[in-house]
């Protein structure tokens, strides 16, 4: 055996031995990453389950005319403004009628949400010949109740520490046995606007916010960082100023902390432009500044990583250097457009410090119907709702940044579908 | 041997051109030859004149093939059979040229004999030698019209043949000289032509052995016969 | 009619613009000697006269609105009483302010004065007038337009040169946004700035080392005003986002090389997608599990060794920071890892290099440009992270590189100064802007050194 | 396709570029402060639902901000009302009139309760203001009258040696807060004044007097920790030696979780806070900008739902959400002036 | 044989009836494409350095190598030729397992370097690595300098204890690739910045610098112009005093001018094996006949 074989034969123990640490590290980097990704969709997982489920107390209602102070033969607007809190309160006080002094009077009353009342209005109001009649009806059971049947507070305790007071549990005890209670899919999370009453609270009007805020940075931002991309890559003049100086802009942008982005978008488009604040277009447009140079940078980078010889080859073919851009390069570079695309996109769905200057860190209960309404977007409405005293805003919170995550994971699986319908091999 | 289609049609071309070429130029060599015998037996100085001015034919192809030659090796650089080819080709047309010139010479000397045609009749002891050769010269054309080696060998192993045939023709001329020495001017020109038709034997050797070389890529020049046959005629009874 | 049916409208015209155009460039080519004399396509006509119809009629649209209000507002004005106008600016800007309330409202009670109630009128009016002459000057030009267009179709007109010199100045305006985003923010913090340097000269904002605003809040007592040291912000802002990298490169590097290098391809389809949900959990999450689980943690870890921590320290919110921004060192890092050509492996190996040994010796190094751009794009987003240092790492600001201690940075300052109770023009709320301008200023300056030093390095290595 | 997408963002940037938007707003449009919002959203989702008006919208932007937008003039793309932890300032009434926001009505509509709480594990507390000073302070007395030296404490027991003898730490809400403003000039400044010097120098030196009073330590012992409450909460819960400094509301919705440190021995209760028994809470208020009112639809409605006695009464519905209500007769009071938009005269302190 | 007479007369009539001359030899194609039963030639030598025998490779379910036995003898440089994806450059990788890298490759068959078997248990791919280098078609130096380049291999394997044992092997390897003189200066530039023709040979020199016993070359000389080529030819010519060369290329002219023996792949298969000299005037094989003649087949 030669010498130099000898040497190398003498070293290989070592190097093989750094070669495993090497790869151990880098399965533990992963593993690590995991480990957290994990514990931190575990916690939010199990705080947010609870809320898909929603707690229902059936009452049966007295719709008495007397009491309402309204008949059969009511204009609709009497029908609308009279009180129908006190026919809940005539029901409830018959269930339970040894509830004594103010304080448990008052509890008796909030054993339903206070949305009970509506519901029997718009009954009332879709056919008030209902008047009269007594119906029963299925009520959001008040969001201490909810907290208490999904196990949040601890009947152990003692009394003094509970918001369910010993009193309470007897009722709700007897409303178990009489099948009063009942457990359900909670579909006001998916179907309400924002309230402040946590069990009448929704996503709709965030979901419908985010989705009218994402289509307007989409529509504007797509095609300005393309067009802006494909410029600088493919017709820009090298080493000129203005160029170096459109490129150095682009990168500080990239790193232009995002809530500076609110404070432009509230002295210019809003001061300047006189957009209406709270809307999804401000919003789309001041995230669209924000998205851009993400976007740039990665289209860039999928324009210059098309082998040149297929760009010459068409303008060889005497395609001129627009239709090559447009018939070749853009349709080649598309998978890493899109990545980019797709990174800026999240980026903007997850933003909340922006928002913050335009008035998007709002109260806005209506569900938008368009870019110029009042609304919110999904991450303002889980930091409003992590902000909230009430404790059933918790598991909403979580519930929401659930659903956030599957808005999150659908744009990735459509990311990852598109680029692999792009995807070319050369 | 089969050529095969070249991926390059030009090559192909090219290559089957210069074998076209080759074959022509045989032709022409073997025309010249046959009407330098025909005249030189029959003394007809017409044709002998024309034998002995054309062989600028022969002469011009030999340089446009050896041309084509030369531009098929820059060009496509042959390997294998393409370059065997192309070597015997260049090969076999110095012989070509040589049997032209050799055809020519005995076309020169028909003229002078043909005017004594009347007084001497020596030369019709060529005509079996004459015949000889010019089969040989014809199975050599054609063995590498078409490849054919056995041909080929049968062919190298008739040179001994027109040795022996030579020998005894310069035997009876030398007996026509001492007989009359005033013959002797014109027992040489046909001793000349003798000589001739003999090259014309050997160079037609050279060829087959060229046709051997392409065919089986083996130089059996300056080889024993013998050697030659067993190596790659294996079992095969060529010479008998 | 208003803003977004002209739009619309014009946007069917436009389209009507593109049909007429490729139409009559066809039938142009016919009458002479066939479609292959036509000098472009017909699609490239039909563009040419969208652009003749569109691009001076959205011009015109675009110009009208920016100068609608200031011209009507003066015409409004040179309709009031001299008595009226001689008053001061101010005033005069109350009074038009009040006859735009009464004539956007239409109510018009009986108290208001004969003169305000005339201008509204007037206001009123001119206001109708200017929509309607707007949207009929819009559509004729937009209608000339196409016709010029139009008229202008001939077999040899270059159709296509002009709708690529138009787009292409398209091109060169969209790069130029972020020009005019750069100019934005500066112009929107400008103003506010230079008010707050009036108040704190530059220099106890750019080298004090104290950053106590707690009593200046109190506009009465300029005697006890707070100090408006920054270094103790860009101190911790560096110091988290520092913490933050020493936690996401070596991590999202090694993952990256692990997916790239070393994993199967249906282990990486899947980790790198599942790793990229880290990076799009919203930043609250991270705040509450910084704030309560990793502080806490760390505490009582510190405790346990003697260590004093604190229950907000800038080393629990640069470690869950670091996590949220692994996946944008370890994607982009995966990304530019494979796309370093097999042929520098192969070397390596060909020289029995082991796979390490190649990674960290040819591998690295030639992705080492795209993988700076990754931990570069990993540290803009620690540093302008707010939430998490909000919740994990307090608001107290600190001058200390201890990453047990409290800190705060930058960008948390600015949104709680943004966003707090006290006066919008004391100097506590304007110091948000300044510190914007300060943040935005040296990231340029970043910016504007590594593209220098990126350029250098290509020159060697390119 | 391609180019059909450049143009409609063509379009869409000149819609945004364009000025004009004239289209009317139906729905009341209100800024300001963070501490009044979960008041304000409550009556504005049942102003929504119990009317035909639109539910207003409702911006936390903190009352600096919410004040800066509603003084920045009078129309229909300024709110219409904005929140307010504190009252509105003079430079701040002084910014709106330059913008010709004159005709002003400031309503109150009751206390928020700031409770120092700490976690159900940890011990129970009773606190003096002057505990709380000597605690809190960046610079207290010294031995020697009139000295002052840089805030010595470490534990409570330091402070006063009844108190367990935990480090001092303390989680509160930065200097930006009117909650910590109102900690600051209610608790702090009620224990500084215990010191009879200090007390004095009230009279000679105001600005000296209240740098000493509000002036909060920056040492590490007040940990300043944004205003989620929530947070705080659940950190009090992690850390038993920890106190916060929050909202009454929060605390009343966490009973089981923290528990309300007893302050001059006063319990903090919603009675001791309506009655003003416990010494730290702060008026909350909400300003209307008189003349938007018949212009935007719902203003007058709202500012009725909003002072009607089943809202912000002893029994109304703000009160479950922790808002302490003001006193019967001050209510009355309040109601009419609101109701009748009474002009705002600004009078300094 | 027949063929040939019949086309001679259609030849001889000129060149407008060549259409009619293809149709015939595309008829005649199917029969060249005759069953390859084993290698013709000289595949086997006594005392190789290197020997394969019954290899085959799959990539996944494909096989691309089939059933090759070939020996590669001390100090030779033997040249592989064959159309492109007929398995040359693949069994160039197996014999320094170079295929190890490749996931889906399975490489069978028996394969020995002196006589040690490189596919053996307790064979180490990283020595045998650095027993038989490697340079390929492209250059492909590394991002770094010159000397770093150069000195890569030898700071790996450790085979220089200092600095100064260093520089000498980062010398004697320039020097041997010829590069030495024009590069003594810039040493420390990058090597990126070299021309092609100086890449490979830096390539060549950072292989040699490890000090191997067989050098595999696959088509080191395909990305450069004639000059290049030439000087790398003879560089190569120069090597084979100390080095066992294998080389991969598809330049027949190249083969023959600098291997000693020519193999000749085909469609995973190896037809044929001879002297080089042998190989360039009279292939044994109808294939190689057809592929070095470019002809169709």
């Amino acid at each position: 055996m030669k010498e130099t074989t000898q040497i190398i034969k003498a070293g290989l123990k070592k190097r093989y031995a750094r070669e495993k640490r090497f790869r151990f590290f880098g399965l533990m980097s992963i593993i690590i990453s995991f480990i957290f990704l994990i514990v931190l969709l575990v916690t939010i997982f199990s705080k947010g389950w609870p809320a898909f489920q929603q707690t229902y107390i059936k009452l049966d209602i007295e719709l008495d005319e007397a009491t309402l102070g309204i008949n059969k033969f009511s204009e609709e607007d009497v029908l609308f403004s009279a009180s129908y809190q006190k026919v809940i309160k005539n029901s409830l006080k018959q269930m339970f009628p040894k509830a004594k002094g103010r304080k448990q009077k008052r509890a008796r009353n909030n054993l339903v949400s206070k949305s009970a009342q509506y519901a029997v209005r718009d009954k009332v109001l879709a056919d008030p010949r209902l008047l009269g009649t007594k119906q029963s009806f299925w009520f959001l059971a008040k969001d201490d109740i909810d907290v208490f049947m999904k196990g949040n507070i601890d009947r152990s305790l003692p009394e003094s520490d509970r918001r369910i007071k010993d009193y309470q549990l007897i009722w709700i005890d007897k409303l178990i046995a009489e099948g009063r209670l009942e457990r359900r899919f909670n579909t006001v999370l998916f179907t309400a606007g924002d309230s402040r009453e946590p069990e009448q609270a929704g996503v709709k009007g965030a979901i419908m916010g985010s989705i009218f805020t994402m289509l307007v940075t989409l529509s504007l931002s797509f095609p300005i960082a393309v067009a802006a991309a494909a410029y600088l890559e493919e017709f820009a003049p090298q080493n000129n100023r203005w160029v170096d100086f459109i490129e150095i802009n682009i990168n500080n942008l990239a790193a232009v902390p995002s809530i500076v982005f609110g404070l432009l978008g509230l002295a210019v488009y809003i001061g300047f432009f006189g957009i209406p604040r709270s809307t999804p277009l401000i919003g789309g447009l001041v995230l669209t500044l924000m998205t851009l140079p993400t976007i740039i940078i990665a289209s860039r980078a999928a324009i210059k990583s098309v082998p040149p010889s297929i760009k010459q080859a068409a303008v060889g073919l005497g395609a001129s250097r627009m239709q090559t851009l447009f018939h070749h390069t853009l349709p080649l570079a598309m998978p890493g457009i899109l990545t980019g695309t797709i990174i800026g996109m999240a980026q903007a769905l997850g933003e909340t410090a922006p928002l913050l200057m335009i008035g998007m860190v709002a109260f806005v209960a209506e569900v938008p119907g368009g870019i110029m309404d009042p609304a919110t977007v999904m991450p303002v409405q889980i930091y409003l709702w992590s902000d909230s005293p009430e404790r059933a805003f918790s598991e909403r919170t979580s519930a929401a940044i659930m659903i956030l995550l599957g808005f999150l994971v659908m744009m990735n699986i459509i990311a990852i579908m598109l680029r692999k319908k792009f995807e070319h091999r050369w | 041997m089969q050529l095969g289609q070249h991926i390059s049609h030009r090559y192909g071309q090219n290559l089957e051109g210069i074998r076209n070429n080759v074959l022509t130029m045989g032709g022409l060599v073997e025309s010249q030859a046959d009407n330098a015998v025909k005249a030189l037996l029959e003394g007809n100085a017409e044709l002998a004149e024309e034998v002995a001015t054309s062989d600028y034919k022969v002469n011009k192809m030999e340089v446009t093939i050896d041309e084509q030659c030369v531009q098929v090796i820059a060009r496509n650089q042959p390997a294998a059979k393409d370059l065997r080819l192309v070597i015997a080709v260049v090969k076999v047309i110095t012989d070509l040229e040589r049997i032209g010139d050799e055809a020519e010479k005995i076309g020169r000397y028909s003229i002078k004999l043909a005017k004594k045609q009347a007084k001497n009749t020596m030369h019709t002891e060529l005509t079996h030698l004459s015949q000889l050769v010019l089969s040989m010269l014809h199975d050599a054309l054609d063995a590498f019209a078409r490849m054919d080696t056995e041909l080929a060998m049968k062919i190298i192993a008739k040179g001994d043949q027109i040795n022996t045939e030579y020998n005894s023709v310069s035997r009876l001329l030398i007996t026509h000289m001492m007989e009359d020495p005033r013959n002797i001017k014109d027992v040489l020109r046909v001793t000349w032509c003798a000589r001739s038709l003999e090259r014309i034997g050997d160079h037609s050797r050279n060829i087959c052995e060229y046709v051997v070389y392409l065919v089986k890529g083996a130089d059996i020049r300056h080889t024993n016969l013998d050697d030659v046959l067993a190596d790659y005629f294996p079992g095969k009874d060529i010479t008998s | 009619m208003p803003i977004q049916t002209l739009l619309s409208t014009l946007l069917a015209l436009l389209l009507f613009s593109f049909f007429i155009g490729s139409k009559r460039s066809l039938a142009v080519s016919t009458v002479r000697k066939g479609r292959r004399n036509l000098h472009s396509r017909p699609n490239y006509y039909g563009f040419m006269v969208a652009i003749w119809a569109g691009i001076p009629a959205l011009l015109i649209l675009a110009l009208w609105s920016s100068f609608n209000a200031s011209i009507i507002t003066s015409l409004t004005i040179s309709g009031l009483p001299e008595s009226v106008q001689m008053q001061s600016k101010d005033e005069l800007g109350l009074i038009i302010n009040e006859i735009k309330n009464i004539a956007s409202s239409g109510n018009i009670d009986a108290e208001t004065d004969m003169i305000k109630k005339e201008a509204a009128f007037h206001y009123h009016r001119l206001e109708q007038i200017s929509l309607l002459a707007k949207t009929v000057i819009v559509f004729v030009v937009a209608l000339l337009g196409m016709l010029i267009g139009r008229s202008l179709i001939k077999p040899e007109m270059r159709a296509r040169n002009m709708v690529e010199t138009v787009m292409r100045w398209t091109m060169i305006l969209c790069a130029s946004i972020a020009i005019v985003s750069t100019i934005g923010i500066v112009f929107s913090v400008l103003f506010e700035s230079v008010q707050f340097f009036k108040a704190v000269p530059p220099t106890d904002f750019l080298f004090g080392t104290h950053w106590s605003p707690q009593t200046s809040i109190r506009s009465d007592q300029v005697g006890s005003s707070g100090s408006f040291g920054a270094i103790p912000l860009f101190i911790g802002t560096l110091l988290i986002s520092a913490i933050a990298l020493i936690i996401s490169v070596p991590l999202g590097l090694m993952a990256a090389i692990y997916l790239s290098e070393y994993a199967s391809p249906t282990l990486r389809s899947i980790a790198k997608p599942t790793l990229e949900i880290l990076a799009g959990i919203p930043t609250v999450v991270y705040g509450f599990f910084a704030a309560l689980t990793v502080a806490p943690f760390l505490r009582d870890v510190g405790e346990s060794i003697g260590l004093s921590v604190a229950s907000e320290s800038a080393l629990a919110a640069g470690l869950v920071m670091g996590i949220m921004i692994i996946p944008f060192v370890s994607s982009l890092s995966d990304d530019v890892i494979s796309a370093v050509p097999q042929s520098m492996r192969d070397g390596s190996y060909g020289l029995g290099a082991t796979q390490s040994e190649t990674i960290r010796q040819v591998v690295i190094p030639a992705a080492l440009p795209g993988i700076v751009g990754g931990v570069l794009l990993a540290a803009s987003r620690a540093i302008g992270e707010t939430m998490i240092v909000v919740m994990a790492a307090g608001l107290s600001a600190k001058l200390t590189i201890n990453p047990l201690e409290a800190v705060t940075t930058v960008t948390v300052q600015i949104v709680t100064l943004l966003t707090g109770d006290q006066e919008f023009d004391s100097p506590k709320t304007l110091a948000a802007f300044a510190l914007a301008l300060g943040l935005f200023t040296i990231t340029l300056l970043l910016n504007f050194i590594a593209l220098h030093v990126i350029r250098k390095y290509r020159e060697q290595y390119d | 396709m391609k180019r059909f997408s450049v143009l409609a963002a063509v379009a869409l940037t000149t819609t945004a570029a364009s000025s004009s938007f004239a289209a009317g707003r139906d729905y009341i449009e209100i800024v300001g402060s963070s501490t009044v919002y979960p008041f304000a959203t409550v009556v504005a989702e049942t102003f929504g639902k119990k009317t035909k008006f639109k539910t207003p919208k409702i911006e936390s932007t903190g009352s600096g901000g919410g004040f800066k937008l509603f003084c920045s003039g009078n129309g229909i793309n300024t709110p219409d009302i904005t929140n307010s932890s504190r009252r509105i300032k003079k430079s701040e009434v002084e910014s709106c009139a330059k913008n010709g926001v004159t005709n002003i009505t400031e309503i109150q509509v009751g206390f928020d309760g700031i409770a120092i709480a700490n976690a159900k594990k940890g011990k129970a507390l009773n606190l003096t203001s002057k505990d709380i000073f000597l605690a809190l302070a960046k610079k207290v007395p010294g031995d020697k009258e009139g000295v002052l030296i840089a805030n010595p404490y470490q534990t409570w027991k330091d402070v006063n040696s009844e108190l367990p003898s935990t480090k001092i730490e303390v989680l509160g809400p930065p200097p930006t807060s009117g909650t910590r403003d109102a900690f600051a000039e209610l608790a702090l400044e009620g224990g500084c004044k215990t010191f009879d010097w200090i007390k004095a120098l009230k009279k000679q030196d105001k600005n000296k007097y209240k740098t000493i009073c509000h002036t909060v330590r920056e040492d590490g012992a007040y940990i300043e920790a944004g205003e989620n409450d929530n947070l705080i909460v659940q950190k009090l819960e992690k850390n038993p030696n920890a106190l916060g400094v929050f909202g009454f509301s929060f605390l009343d919705q966490n009973s089981d979780k923290v528990k309300g440190a007893i302050i001059d021995g006063v319990d903090i209760t919603f009675e001791n806070i309506a009655d003003g028994k416990y010494p730290i809470s702060r008026p909350l208020f909400f300003y209307v900008k008189n003349d938007h009112v018949g212009k935007v639809p719902g203003i007058a409605e709202f500012i009725t739902e909003f002072t009607s006695d089943e809202t912000w009464g002893e029994e109304g519905y703000l009160t479950e959400k922790g808002l302490i209500p003001l006193g019967e007769a001050e209510r009355k009071d309040m109601g009419i002036s609101a109701n009748s938009l009474k002009q705002l005269k600004f009078t300094d302190e | 044989m027949t063929d040939i007479i019949e086309t001679l007369p259609s030849m001889a009539k000129g060149s407008s009836e060549s259409a009619e001359v293809i149709s015939q030899a595309d008829n005649t194609r199917q029969e060249f494409d005759v069953e390859i039963s084993g290698t013709v030639g000289k595949p086997l030598i006594k005392n190789p350095k290197m020997s394969s025998r019954n290899c085959d490779v799959f990539y996944g379910e494909k096989q691309a190598i089939f059933n090759i036995n070939l020996d590669i003898g001390e100090n030779e440089i033997i040249a592989m030729i064959g159309p492109s994806g007929c398995g040359k450059s693949t069994y160039l990788r197996v014999l320094n397992r170079m295929n190890d890298t490749i996931p889906i490759c399975r490489v069978t068959g028996e394969h020995t370097l002196d006589g040690e078997d490189i596919y053996g248990k307790d064979q180490d791919p990283v020595l045998l690595r650095a027993r038989v280098g490697m340079v390929f078609q492209k250059p492909n130096p590394f991002p770094k300098s010159i000397y770093d380049n150069v000195a890569y291999g030898a700071r790996l394997h450790g085979l220089a204890s200092n600095r100064s044992e260093l520089d000498d092997v980062v010398e004697a390897s320039l020097i041997k690739a010829g590069l030495f003189k024009e590069v003594k200066d810039d040493l420390l530039k990058p090597g990126t910045g070299l021309s092609g023709g100086q890449q490979q040979r830096l390539c060549i020199a950072r292989a040699i610098a490890v000090d191997p016993e067989v050098i595999l070359m696959d088509e080191p000389t395909s990305a450069l112009d004639p000059i290049a080529t030439a000087i790398i030819e003879e560089l190569m010519d120069e090597l084979k005093e100390k080095y066992t060369i294998a080389v991969v290329t598809h330049s027949m002219q190249q083969a023959a001018r600098v291997s000693q023996r020519t193999a000749y792949f085909h469609m995973g298969k190896l037809v044929e094996v001879n002297d080089t000299d042998k190989v360039f005037t009279n292939p044994e094989h109808q294939l190689t006949e057809n592929y070095i003649t470019g002809r169709f087949g």
